[in-house]
Parts: structure tokens; sequence; C-alpha cells
């Protein structure tokens, strides 16, 4: 794993490759991680991926998560592998979400690793985040006419409440 | 010869009622809420004793040679595959012959969690089944949605599709479904097992009771003595037509 | 002259009556119940949306008319089973291989054309 | 019968306009290839259904054919789609585990393992030996009961119908070991935060062993039935041939990535609890087709029953879960005595244990490929958020190239060998 030291000499090279587009490290859990700014994903993917140095060739996975009450709200999260060193190294894309009805936009990285069809089109399906360039970019796991991303913390859970008898007379018909 | 005119030279003294399974049991759920009444009660009542020994043989025939339909959906459908293994074999049910098209299959056993993408898949594979047909719903997911009370799963299959017995249990062990499977054979036979309530004969533990506990409002209280009479009636009828034989 | 064909008749009879009687039973007892669904093409729980017009490719006639030249050979050859150890004669022999022979001689010519492996 | 023939129409390049409706207007997507051809030289879509006696599950190819050859594959997933990450997030940490182990319904171990560990990551906890040496045992258990499932089904799907009797005999073993040692057949939700439930009843380890000395006899017979047999060569020797470069590139991981040559196992490489001093070794195969994939099933069979003979010798006495009482209930016992003790009973039960916030990704080996959980905690007592990177969701992009180019009649098999499990692709 690249440990701290490590996380910040790939952080600094980013940032005089892609100027300053890393926009914070931390290092937890035994595993490094590079906040990116979004628009700069792209390049940042392509450096990790290319370098002699750092040849981090597989993609492991790439998941949305809905970070509501802090501030960049989306995050869209890399887990980069590098197979010969045995090192992961996870990189998320801050996204600010841009409020009424437009979604949140990011560069798809399926020319880089074409592992991230799926994926990528699973983090659309459930967070409406838009991949630009994605081949084929629909609704994966939900119906295809579904409305509302079921992931967002702001999507009510669902469900039926459970009727028990003591509230039939509250609801005498429920079972119509 | 056309069909009605084969059946006008021999009745098959069916009674007039149509004799499908469903509306009779609705008709029975009907009955123990106490909104059934007047003559449907009693054709509900004559026609709930399997009478005919034709519809007997027919019956016979039907339960003991069920065709499932493989409608594997997720982690029950793994113990469904197990009940066709050697050791909780079905085929001693005559229910072996698992069938892959809806075609040929009369029982559709839904094992696992009905999704809402899956919901119109199901509902049409139901209404391709040829009559008669009858529905196993296993598992808790299929029964009542289960422990996913979420915006993706159907809450019970028996919102879109008529479901005949609900086999609890997550997954239910192979031991259960064939027991569902046995319950159902009886009802195809026409006499299905009696409720809780006839078994331990706990007539008096109905909705009703709350009466006693003096928090149910007038109407309510109109509506169970209506419900209980009827009851009542069913009963006599019921006692009555085991002790005199299928009038 | 009729005692010797009594049998056939009456096995013929019966063959007719119980295939009929229990195609018929299911008719008759079996309730019917049409709707939409039931109607449509069975795909996989899908509505299906190939188009009636759909026109299949030439293999598949090409394979069921070779099953049937090869087949039909085979029912010839039963008759001559039948009456093998009566006639035990050279004649019937070659009569035999000579049919198979022209036969084979067919099979080759169509795996020479290229009509057997599928395209 | 090469399988690679270059595919003429591949994905959108052939940009040829498809004039009128061909193939009647489908609110459903025809495939690319579908389309591209025109009205002249037509390729019949159909849905390879959610309801389909091969599909091991609810998956649904729409698949482009000409004749018999599949021209174009496209996989629709979601049929059994049941909203658990988002149920996760409302649940506190305990009662995510039945939820995380009904995803991948075969591996439910494996998916407890993933998420218990990526907690106790997030905690730091350290879990005592010999909750460490249950926990691998049980898993290899379960691998080989969920290649058991495997092969049963796919010899199924090719024909050898008395396979599938062989292996649900089998498999109803294992689940008698689960069922003493856990009390449940499927989904036991055996693994706690910071170790194991229970520790195994006392003869457990003599029925293991039982199974253990039983199960390569059995395997034996299984390799006699199929190894050598004409028809099951015939369908699985050079079908559905993947680069490893491909495969790598698409991000399979698992028996399919081993049996194309890559030596990549993740109880090798990052060896988490005590795999590191087992020794077994990981079966890898070198063409890359169905048999290989076969083969290196088979033989990851036989390792694990190693693995479950060295883990039973070497387990360890002592605690099988940490003492941690922030985290882990104290034992029962102590509660009518010490106060402390009935506080934290108290606590734990009502509302949970709560986790420092942070986000932790921790992967383990599934019978299937690499099953990764990324937890983010937000300091409550609920997870904010649980991603479980399931291996057949990634491994089934891996379809399209083994089937294009081939007959329907491999894509059965293809798709029996790449053994897709629904529930974890649809989470």
């Amino acid at each position: 794993m690249p440990d701290a030291p490590g996380l910040e000499l790939i952080a600094q090279d980013l940032n005089d490759v892609a100027g300053g587009s890393v926009l914070g490290t931390y290092h937890e859990h035994g595993q490094g991680c590079l906040i990116v700014d979004p628009e700069h994903v792209l390049d940042i993917l392509r450096w990790l991926r290319d370098e002699p140095g750092q040849e981090y060739r597989f993609l492991s996975s790439l998941h949305g998560v809905d970070y509501l009450p802090a501030e960049p709200r989306f995050g869209v999260v890399y887990e980069l592998l590098n197979m010969p060193r045995v090192e992961r190294l996870r990189v998320r894309a801050a996204l600010r979400d841009p409020g009424g009805d437009e979604l949140p936009e990011l560069d798809s990285c399926v020319s880089l690793f074409p592992t991230a069809e799926f994926h990528e089109r699973e983090v659309y399906d459930f967070f409406g985040i838009v991949f630009r360039g994605h081949p084929d970019l629909r609704r994966i796991l939900m119906p295809e006419d579904y409305v509302g991303w079921p992931q967002r913390r702001d999507f009510p859970m669902g469900g039926e409440p459970v009727i028990f008898t003591r509230d039939e007379p509250v609801m005498p018909r429920w079972y119509e | 010869m056309r069909r009605e005119k084969l059946r006008a030279l021999a009745p098959l003294e069916e009674p007039a009622a149509p004799t499908d399974l469903r509306v009779r049991q609705l008709r029975a759920r009907d009955l123990l809420r106490g909104d059934l009444e007047g003559p449907d009660l009693e054709r509900h009542v004559e026609e709930s004793v399997l009478t005919t020994t034709m519809q007997k043989a027919i019956g016979w025939g039907r339960a003991n040679s069920i065709f499932p339909a493989t409608f594997g959906l997720a982690c029950c459908a793994i113990e469904m595959m197990s009940i066709v293994s050697p050791r909780y074999d079905i085929a001693r049910f005559g229910a072996e012959n698992m069938r892959a098209s809806p075609r040929q299959a009369d029982l559709l056993i839904l094992s696992g969690r009905v999704s809402i993408k899956m919901a119109p898949v199901c509902r049409r594979l139901y209404d391709q089944m040829l009559e008669p047909k009858w529905v196993i719903a296993m598992g808790a997911c299929s029964s009542s949605g289960g422990m996913f009370a979420n915006y993706a799963v159907v809450q019970g299959a028996d919102k879109f599709m008529p479901v005949d017995i609900h086999v609890p249990g997550c997954p239910p062990r192979a031991e259960a479904l064939v027991y569902g499977f046995n319950k159902l054979q009886r009802m195809i036979l026409g006499n299905p097992d009696p409720g809780w309530r006839r078994r331990y004969n706990a007539a008096g533990t109905e909705e009703w009771a709350r009466e006693a506990t003096g928090e149910a409002s007038k109407e309510e209280i109109e509506a169970y003595e209506a419900a209980r009479e009827l009851a009542a009636t069913h009963e006599a009828a019921r006692s009555q037509a085991s002790r005199g034989g299928p009038t | 002259m009729l005692r010797s064909y009594l049998p056939v008749l009456v096995f013929a009879g019966l063959g007719v009556l119980v295939g009929g009687l229990l195609a018929a039973v299911n008719g008759l007892i079996g309730p019917r119940k049409p709707n939409k669904a039931k109607s449509d093409p069975y795909e996989c729980g899908l509505p299906s949306e190939v188009s009636r017009t759909f026109r299949f490719g030439i293999s598949f006639y090409m394979i069921a008319m070779l099953f049937i030249l090869f087949d039909i050979e085979v029912v010839f050859l039963y008759p001559v089973g039948v009456i093998m150890n009566v006639a035990h004669s050279v004649f019937v022999l070659v009569e035999v291989i000579i049919f198979v022979a022209l036969l084979f001689v067919a099979l080759v010519y169509v795996w020479r054309r290229g009509a057997l492996d599928w395209r | 019968m090469s399988t690679h023939r270059s595919a003429p129409a591949h994905g959108g390049d052939i940009l040829g306009e498809t004039g009128e409706e061909v193939i009647g207007t489908s609110a459903v997507e025809r495939t690319a290839a579908g389309e591209a051809l025109g009205p002249e030289e037509e390729l019949l879509t159909i849905n390879f259904g959610p309801h389909h006696p091969a599909t091991h599950g609810v998956l649904r190819l729409l698949v482009s054919l000409e004749g018999e050859v599949v021209r174009d594959l496209k996989p629709v997933v979601g049929y059994v789609h049941t909203g658990i990450e988002k149920n996760c997030e409302d649940k506190s940490y305990w009662k995510v585990i039945p939820f995380v182990e009904r995803m991948d319904y075969l591996s439910y171990f494996f998916n407890m393992e993933a998420f218990v560990g990526c907690v106790e990551r997030l905690l730091e906890l350290e879990i005592p030996p010999r909750a460490s040496y249950l926990r691998v045992l049980h898993m290899e258990l379960n691998r080989i009961h969920s290649h058991l499932v495997w092969l049963g089904t796919s010899a199924l799907d090719l024909g050898a119908m008395s396979m599938f009797f062989y292996c649900f005999r089998d498999r109803d073993k294992v689940l008698d070991l689960f069922e003493m040692s856990t009390g449940q057949r499927m989904h036991t939700r055996y693994f706690q935060v910071g170790g194991v439930f229970e520790d195994i009843p006392v003869g457990f380890a003599h029925n293991v062993r039982a199974f253990c000395a039983e199960m390569p006899s059995r395997l034996d017979q299984y390799e006699a039935i199929l190894n050598r047999n004409e028809i099951f060569l015939e369908r699985t020797r050079n079908v559905g041939v993947v680069s490893r470069e491909r495969l790598l590139e698409l991000g399979v991981t698992g028996p399919l990535l081993r049996a194309a040559g890559e030596p990549w196992d993740l109880r090798k490489v990052m060896p988490s609890h005590c795999y590191q001093d087992l020794d077994f070794k990981i079966p890898v195969g070198t063409v890359g087709d169905g048999y290989d994939r076969y083969r290196v099933r088979v033989q990851e069979m036989r390792e694990s029953v190693r693995i479950i003979e060295q883990a039973l010798d070497g387990l360890p006495e002592g605690p099988w879960i940490a003492d941690d009482r922030k985290v882990v209930l104290p034992p029962r016992d102590e509660l009518s005595t010490s106060m402390e003790a009935l506080i934290h009973h108290f606590k734990l039960v009502t509302e949970g244990f709560r986790v420092p916030p942070g986000e932790a990704y921790y992967a383990v080996e599934s019978p299937r490929g690499e099953l990764g959980c990324f937890v983010v905690a937000d300091g409550s007592a609920k997870p904010a958020r649980v991603h479980i990177r399931d291996p057949s969701f990634v491994n089934l992009q891996a379809l399209r190239d083994q089937c294009v180019g081939g007959y329907v009649a491999d894509m059965i098999q293809n798709l029996a060998m790449l053994d897709p499990i629904l529930g974890g692709i649809d989470r």
C-alpha cells in the first residue's frame, strides 16, 4: 500500500502534471486516497495508469457516494490496483450538486478502463451522475422508465408501512 | 359435436356457481370478514363441500401430477432446486418434472424476491400458464416483501397475482416447501386444511373480540354481530354437512 | 376372410378410441379461460418483438431435408429385416447393398458440396 | 470451428441506416448489430430472457442471431434488484449483516466476511486467532458448496443430468455442517464484527474431518465422469477463449482470470486472517477456454479441502470473539454481576456500536472473484454508504467477448462456465 509519504509524493507529482487538480489526500486504514477535482479526473487516471513509476492498470471498482450534509455532495470513487506491486489507491472525484433537476457531469473513463462501462451505468442509475462520452449511458438495474435516483440520500426508502390490527380503526378497509 | 351439446348429454353435475378455486377463496375471505350474505352465502356453504365423485377423481388426478415451473428468482431458488435432489425428493408426490415453459406447467413457485422490474414478467408468465394453475409464494420475500421494505421490491406477490400457498422462511428449508406443496395437494383434493381457529377451536378470538375491551366503534360492533351470526350459520351448515354426508 | 383381419381392426379401433379419449377428455374437463397474454408467443416472459414475416436462414431447411432423406432410407430397410430369416438368399443381400451404396453416393455428394457444415 | 471469426458487425462502428422497421417497434432497445444490417439480411434479435432454464437466474441477454451464429449480445440486468445498498443505510451495523449476506446468495460467508472485515478495519479491531481460523474454515466450506452448485447446474446445462443429483447430494452434506455449527443452512449470519457469533459444537470437527476424508473421492468420481467425456470436451474445448490482457482490461477476477493464466488470487496476494500460514496451491489454466475454467474450479475444491484440514489441525484454543466491550456483547453470565457489562449490553442492544468517521475498502477472494466491500462511516451507529463490488457484475462484461462469433449452444456453455449469480449482479 502506498504509505502516507508515498501518497504525498504522488499528490505533488500530480499537481505539477495536472496543475492544482488534487484537492486533498488522506491516508487511513492502510489505504491512501486522493480527492481530485472532477474536471481533471481523466488526465489523473491516465497519468496513474501509464506513468512508468505508478502503473495502476487495474480498476477494481467505481462507485458513487452521496455525502448529503457535506458540501461537495457527490463523490465518484475509483479503486485502482497495481497488480505487480499489490498496491491499492483510491481516487475520489468530489462533485458539487448543481441543484434543481440538473445532473452533475463527469468525463467517462471507459476509454481508459473498459470495465467501467457497467459501473458508470450503475452510478448514473442510482445517483444521476452523467458520464460524458459513455458509449451507452442507460439505467442498468432500475426499470428503463424509472423516475428518480434511488440511492440519493434524499430519496425516500419506499416500501409499505406494516398495518397491525390495532391500526385498523384508523384505516378500516386497508386491504382494498 | 359442440362441447356444450356434449355437456348437455352427460351433465357433470357441476354446481351452477363457477368452480374456479380462486373465486371460492375470495368468497371465503369475505365470509370471515362478515360481508357475505343471502344467496351468495348459501351457494358458498353448499358448494364448499366437494360433492361429486367426478370432481374428486379430477382433483385426485391433478393433485398427484403437478408440474412445477422452474422459476428461480433469488436465494429461495437454490432451496427450490434442492427439493428435486435425492434427499428431499419431491418425486414422491409426482412433481419432480420441472417444466421450463409456462405452457406445460401447472404450478408457479415464486422462489425469491419479486422486484418491480420482474413483476410484469411474473404476471405475464402467470397469464401464459394454462388452467388449472396454482401459485406458491416461497419465502418471506415473495409472500410479503420480507426484509426488503424498500423501493425496489413488490411488497408481496399477491399484490399483482393470486397466490395460493405462502411458505414462510428465508430461505425456507426444502422440507418446508415440500410441506407447503402437500398443503396445496390437499387443497386441490378439495379438503383444505382448516385454519388455525377451526383446528384449535378458538372461534371467539376473531377481530370482534376487541369489542369486549370497549374500543370498538358502534358500526364496528354491528358489523361484528352480523359476521358472528354468519359464522355461526356457516359452522352449523358445515357440521350438518359433515354429519349428514355430502348433501 | 374377415377373421384373419379381426385382430388388426380391433387393435386399430382401440388405438383410435383410447388416443381420442385421452385427447378429448382434456378439452372437456379442463377449464378454459383464454386471455390476451395466453395467445401471445412465449419469449422468456417478455412481449415478443420478432415480426411474423421473419425469414429463417437456408441452413435450417437444408438440415431438415437431409434428415428426411436418410431417415426414409432407414425406414425402407425395415421390411428387409422382416423377411431376412425367411429369404436367406444372396439376391436379397445384393439388393440391399446396392440400395445402401446408392444412398452412400448421395451422402458423399452432399458432403462434398458442403451442405453438412453449418454456415 | 474457429470461434473467433472477426464478427463483421462489431458494436456501433457500422453506421448503416436501418430502413423501415425490420424487427417490430420495440420499446426495448435492439442491439447495435441487429440494427446496422438493414432489411435484406436481417438479424433475429430475441430475448434470452429473464425466465430461461439456462440463465442461472433472472439474467436477460438481448441476442442478435444470424442463423445459429451470435452476432451481438447485450446483457440486461436488474430483474432481481432489491435495493440492498439503500436498505443498509438505515440499519445499524449489526443489522446490515443479514442484508449483505443475501446479495451473492451462493457465497454468503464471503459477503459477511467482506462487510465485517471492512467494519473491523474501520474500527481498527483485531479478531482473536481462533475466530480467524473459524472464519477461514467456514469460508472454504462455502467455496466447496458454491462450486458444487455451479458444477451441478453447469453440467446439467451441458446435458450431464446425473451430475446435478451427485452435486446436490454433497451440497446437502456441507449444509448439514453449516447447520451444526451455525444453526441455519443458508444465510447463517455466523460472522460478527469482532469474530464469530458462537464457538463450534463438540462433534463439529469430527464431522468436518469425515466430510474432508470423503470429498476427494467424490471429486475423483465427478472428474471420471466429465474429464474425458466426449460431449463435454467437444462443448467446452476452445470455446469462449478471451485473452488475458482483455480480461484484465474488463476487470475480470477469479476462476475466469486464473483459467486464462493469470495467477491472481487474493488469498495468496493479500492474505487476510490465517491464509498466510496455511499452505495451498492456486490452480491456473493455460488456454482460458471453458474446459480450463471447469478444471480450475474443480481443482480449487480439492485445495479447499486441504485448507479445511489444515485449519482444523491448527485451530487454536481461546476466545472466538474479541472482548472489546464497546463493540462486542459481554458474555451473558457477567450481566448479573458487573454493572459496566449491563450498561454495555444495554447500549449495544438498543443503539448498536458507533464507528468513527472514515472510509475503507476490503476485498475477499469469493468463489467468483474479488468481492470488495466499501463502507463509509459517518460516526453514527448506521453506515452512511455500503457498496459491494460484486465479481459476477464485472465478469458479466466478458460474456460479450466470449460469445460474439460463436454458436448459440456455445453461449449457453460460456454463461454456465462464467457462473454468474444474479443476486450479486443486481444487489
